[in-house]
């Protein structure tokens, strides 16, 4: 029995999550009822993740083009031009629920993801980045989800041989039922050289490449129901597995095909595996494709159309090749032990066609299965703002140097050695600048050329004000890289949200995307990836709102990049950028007050730009030793991380008299650095500040054992060094 | 130096491993693949790089061990060639039986990456000219599974012949537990066969030689073996 | 990193043993199996038509109520042996 | 990078099915063992006294002789599946 010509019910369409007026959609374009397996492309191609059915209008809004801009969004990954005829790939993609259903499966399978998304635009993979959002703590689940998600990205990474060389991790009782696992990948390749999923030509073969398809991660909601299958156990909903060997074979072999030109188009199968692969590359070449899933290599006896057009099986791709090259591209991929296959072809008729044991499975309009599908504009509110707090208002609590030794070893602001000591980082040989720093740096082949990278956003800054916010995680971007010394390029934003049918949280959507979007504008830094994730939330408590932003810069000589650390004794430390003791939203009213509260620190954008041109000034004619950005925590917990990584102390002047001690040394304002100079340049960086009308003060020398305050007892670097490192592995090994 | 550098299916510091070669000895390394029965002609060292040979599956370098290639390296290094294993090619050569012992999961069961000191025990060997004895140098790990282990009657043989040619240590070269981040007995980070033509070791000095990079304490090894292989020659 | 085991488990007189194993499900890849049956066939074994890998832990257990002993093998394993999102395990109680 | 198998293994009338079972030898430290034993104590699973961890290889076979088969996982143990400078085997076939 075919299980296609299922009775279609109201409930089947409800369980494959397309609503009723969804449907008639789908009846109004067909003008007939779909087969079972039609209902599944459908759905999976009109779902939020696929279709951006919520977000797409909102996107439109961001800003994507450059001189530098090779492919914006709308490809597997982005593609900017790096000069001298080479590109950088990148792209960010969540793997949110998959890692909270099973932490180092899900956690590993979105690494295996992203890292098809950037080689399957022929780029080689130099690097990867993520950025984690745990849940409190003390819940009960935490322990076990940081566990399996860091072994998860580690294992998938090091296996497959790319050195993960940056991200961020943090915790908050708001991502309690959902963790975020974003991942991020960034590739190499020749300008000349880039491929894209476009077919073109009538009658090209259409070939599967890389692993078997199985039943993995077949939603399709309870499925199991007997309508179509007696055997529900076979039917449950599966975990996808990762393999990185299988991927780092299909890495090898599809460079090695792409290289001898055996390539028309090519696409990675990721979620929604053949069904958006296949229409996809059709769509965007103005063809059809006709499948036929006999040829399909499956790992599973008895699999059905519909569970394979939507199974997520892993390291698989799907490929349009020149008919003259096929015999040597499938020659390639024996040699590597990958399956190869012919499934399909192209055809003029702009119809996807799906063949199964005989029988047309489904025959739709393949244009249509992406560009009718519905587009919303959901009803938004924009959150009331919230009043700045008056710094004089909030009342210390403790020491300068109480507060700073708690703040050091707060699970947000503590060291993440733990985690980034699982990933390996210096593979490749290319690791400049390591975990640890403002932005990983990874030079490019042999140099001197480097290309800086992170990943940044303060989710407590976007939940108190979206639009804020959004301009401050491409704010803190932008900075990062500066503060290497980088020219900040182009971002890939990984936009995180509740659920968007709610207009409180289809507000801070709409408020973080029109942030980043101003911020985008104002720094030169367009969006050339990315990747919406909606309904993270549980019971109607949704996450912070946590739009991630991986950002790449470009360093012409590597040697010439900075790092936080002290370098000696008895230089001069300078701030760059306005000290006003702001707040509202920063780590001290929260760890030490127990208050989240108030307006965020507003982004005076231009101020940025000024700031961190003089800085990356600075850096680039050797005249900065050290430079560090300031953010959470503000400037103590700065130039402690500067002493801790030079194992240097230093010896600060005492406040402005207008700005309460914990104010100045704890407060969030935006756009400022920490850098050192030679004591004996530090009235010219003074003079050459004021001519670019850049607001630069000195605030005390390098050097001794210790952070030494006017009125405080001395932070010795080595335990401020010891508080930092301990929390997380004590954390980890039920201690803390 | 004629190097031939062997590419298992998973390996992926093969590249590192090339081009540390490159800049150290000047000669290109021939990469040879795993299927092949032959090594090149004229090949004077032979490297089992670094990676994930077979994804690490059933247990690290099992599978690899077994690859028709491995019988051109035993009998290359029966007549006396000379072999180097690091991390994976380290777990190869023992499960090829090239090298006694294994190489365990690390006792905390992570993946551990990070730069560790050695004390290089011993200079009189081709793979060690380039380092004084007792001298302490700082090169990266990137295992999850470098936790060497044997039978006591090994481990007193490999001591009392002095075969035990890395060992962690402290900067200052104390051997001490906190500095075995793996949990390798006796602290063995690096031994050779009973010829002394065959070095194991788990940590990576082909990613320590530029110092722009970081550091160049990995240098010594290759820079030694030019030397050594250029003599001979 | 844990504690401590409470008594020294040698000289006890009632350790029981027992065995628990854990599999993976069916329909869930299991990468490694897949490598090992292709390894074997490269070595010439031949006739293998598949292979699947799972693991099995040795316990030994002080006291001498097997029923007691099961009962808290399951929890054992439901609790850190096996990840039952992929996995199935049986407990047996040896002796 | 392996051959591909001789025959489609489904609908093959004879798959025997058998276990390999890989343990360790005694006196060669596990730390995995010892990890989870430490661990089952943190979560407060009493009376474990000690663990060693080991593997399953569940193999379905061509043809239907039991004792063939026996001989052939014997070899596919010896020659791959176990290491026996560190490992010990055991052969069962099911049926
Ligand atoms: N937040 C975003 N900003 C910019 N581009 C986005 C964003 N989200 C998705 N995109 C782009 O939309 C396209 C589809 O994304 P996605 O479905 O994640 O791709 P894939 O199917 O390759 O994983 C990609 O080109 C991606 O870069
Ligand atoms: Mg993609």
């Amino acid at each position: 029995m075919t299980a296609n010509n299922v009775k279609i019910t109201p409930a089947l369409v409800a369980e494959h999550g397309l609503k009723p007026d969804e449907y008639q959609r789908i009846l109004d374009l067909i003008g007939r009822e779909p087969t079972l397996t039609e209902l599944g492309i459908f759905s999976a191609m009109w779902n939020e993740h696929c279709s951006y059915k919520s977000s797409k209008v909102h996107l439109r809004g961001l800003p994507t083009k450059a001189s530098w801009v090779i492919q914006g969004p709308g490809e597997n990954a982005g593609v900017i031009d790096i000069g001298d005829g080479q590109a950088c790939v990148f792209k960010m993609e969540s793997h949110n629920h998959p890692s909270y259903i099973e932490p180092y499966q899900g956690a590993a399978t979105g690494v295996g993801g992203i890292l098809r998304d950037v080689f399957t635009m022929g780029a080689r993979p130099i690097a990867c980045l993520n950025a984690l959002s745990f849940g409190a703590p003390e819940h009960p689940k935490t322990r076990h989800l940081v566990s399996g998600v860091v072994a998860g990205v580690g294992g998938y990474g090091n296996s497959f041989g790319v050195p993960t060389v940056g991200g961020s991790v943090r915790f908050h009782s708001r991502y309690d039922g959902n963790i975020l696992v974003n991942a991020m990948a960034v590739g190499l390749a020749e300008t000349s050289k880039i491929f894209y999923a476009a077919a073109s030509g009538v009658g090209m073969p259409i070939v599967y490449l890389g692993s078997k398809t199985g039943r993995d991660g077949i939603h399709g909601a309870s499925m199991a129901s007997a309508e179509f299958d007696d055997d529900s156990a076979e039917k449950r909903p599966t975990v996808q597995v990762g393999d990185p060997f299988s991927e780092k074979l299909l890495l090898e072999a599809c460079l090695e095909i792409m290289e001898k030109g055996c390539v028309i188009a090519i696409q990675d199968m990721g979620a929604a595996g053949l069904t958006s692969s296949a229409t996809e590359m059709g769509a965007k070449g103005d063809l059809g494709v006709t499948l036929d899933l006999d040829k399909v290599p499956c790992r599973e006896e008895g699999m059905t159309a519909y569970e394979m057009m939507l199974s997520e099986s892993q390291e698989r791709m799907l490929m349009v090749l020149k008919p003259e090259k096929e015999a040597e591209a499938e020659a390639i991929f024996r040699k590597w032990g990958l399956d190869f296959a012919v499934v399909g072809e192209t055809t003029p008729t702009k119809r996807f066609i799906v063949r199964h044991k005989g029988e047309v499975m489904a025959d739709l309009p393949i244009k249509e299965l992406g560009d009718s599908a519905p587009e919303y504009k959901r009803p938004f509110v924009t959150a009331q703002k919230l009043p700045a707090i008056d710094a004089g208002a909030v009342e210390a609590r403790g020491s300068i140097a109480d507060a700073l030794e708690r703040l050091i070893a707060t699970p947000d602001l503590c060291s993440k050695r733990w985690v980034w000591e699982q990933y390996d980082h210096i593979i490749g040989g290319n690791t400049v600048q390591r975990p640890g720093g403002d932005a990983a740096i990874v030079r490019v082949e042999d140099g001197p050329k480097a290309l800086a990278m992170t990943t940044d956003v303060t989710p407590r800054y976007c939940e108190a004000n979206p639009f804020e916010g959004g301009k401050q995680a491409v704010a803190e971007c932008w900075r990062n890289l500066t503060a290497v010394g980088a020219k900040p390029l182009a971002i890939t934003d990984n936009l995180n949200f509740g659920n968007p049918e709610r207009p409180e949280i289809m507000g801070q959507f709409v408020g973080c995307v029109r942030g980043i979007a101003e911020a985008c504008k104002v720094l030169d830094f367009p969006v050339v990836s990315g990747n919406v994730s909606l309904y993270n939330e549980t019971n109607g408590k949704a996450i912070l709102p946590t739009p991630s932003i991986g950002g790449i810069g470009l360093i012409d000589d590597f040697t010439k990049s900075a790092t936080l650390a002290f370098k000696k004794a008895d230089e001069a430390i300078l701030v760059v950028g306005e000290t006003a003791g702001w707040l509202g939203q920063s780590m001290y009213l929260r760890e030490i007050c127990a208050r989240e509260e108030g307006a965020p620190p507003p982004v005076d954008l231009i101020e940025e730009r000024e700031n961190g041109d003089f800085v990356r000034s600075l850096i680039l004619d050797g005249t900065a030793t050290a430079v560090h950005d300031l953010s959470d925590g503000g400037l103590l917990i700065a130039l402690a991380e500067m002493a801790m990584a030079g194992s240097i102390g230093a010896k600060l002047d005492a406040p402005p008299d207008d700005i309460p001690a914990h104010a100045y040394w704890f407060g969030e304002d935006q756009a400022r650095y920490i850098i050192t100079v030679p004591a004996a340049k530090a009235e010219a960086v003074l003079a050459r500040a004021r001519e670019a009308s850049v607001l630069v003060t000195s605030i005390g020398v390098t050097g001794g054992d210790a952070l030494a305050l006017d009125g405080e007892r001395a932070m010795t670097v080595a335990n401020l060094n010891e508080r930092s490192e301990a929390w997380l592995p004590a954390y980890m090994a039920g201690e803390a | 130096m004629k190097a031939a550098i062997l590419v298992f299916p998973g390996i992926n510091r093969e590249r590192d491993m090339a081009r540390t070669l490159k800049l150290v000895s000047g000669s290109t390394p021939n990469m040879v693949w795993h299927t092949d029965h032959e090594l090149p002609a004229g090949t004077d060292l032979v490297v089992v790089p670094g990676g994930f040979s077979y994804g690490d599956y059933l247990r690290c370098g099992a599978i690899a061990a077994r690859s028709p290639i491995m019988d051109a390296v035993r009998a290359f290094a029966a007549k006396g060639g000379l072999v180097l294993g690091v991390c994976n090619g380290f777990q190869i050569l023992c499960e090829s039986g090239l090298l006694p012992g294994a190489l365990m999961r690390n006792a905390q069961l992570k993946f551990i990456c990070r730069d560790v000191h050695l004390k290089v025990e011993r200079s009189d060997t081709p793979f060690t000219r380039g380092y004084n004895a007792g001298q302490v140098i700082r090169v990266p790990v990137a295992h999850g599974e470098g936790n060497y282990i044997a039978d006591g009657e090994t481990i007193a043989k490999l001591e009392g012949d002095g075969r035990v040619i890395f060992r962690y240590a402290s900067a200052d070269g104390m051997i001490e537990p906190n500095s075995n981040h793996n949990g390798a007995i006796n602290a063995i980070a690096g031994i050779v066969n009973e010829q002394g033509n065959v070095l194991g070791m788990m940590p990576h000095p082909e990613n320590h030689v530029e110092e722009a990079i970081g550091r160049t304490d990995g240098r010594g090894l290759f820079a030694g073996l030019t030397e050594a292989l250029g003599r001979a020659a | 990193m844990f504690p401590a085991p409470r008594h020294d488990s040698y000289g006890k007189p009632h350790l029981m043993k027992a065995r628990v194993t854990v599999t993976l499900k069916t329909g869930i890849l299991d990468p490694q199996g897949k490598a090992i049956e292709g390894a074997l066939r490269s070595l010439g074994v031949d006739g293998v038509a598949s292979v699947r890998q799972g693991k099995v832990f040795d316990i030994e257990l002080e006291g001498a109520d097997p029923k007691k002993a099961e009962v808290l093998l399951k929890e054992a394993a439901d609790r850190l042996l096996a990840n039952t999102v992929i996995e199935n395990y049986r407990v047996e109680v040896v002796g």
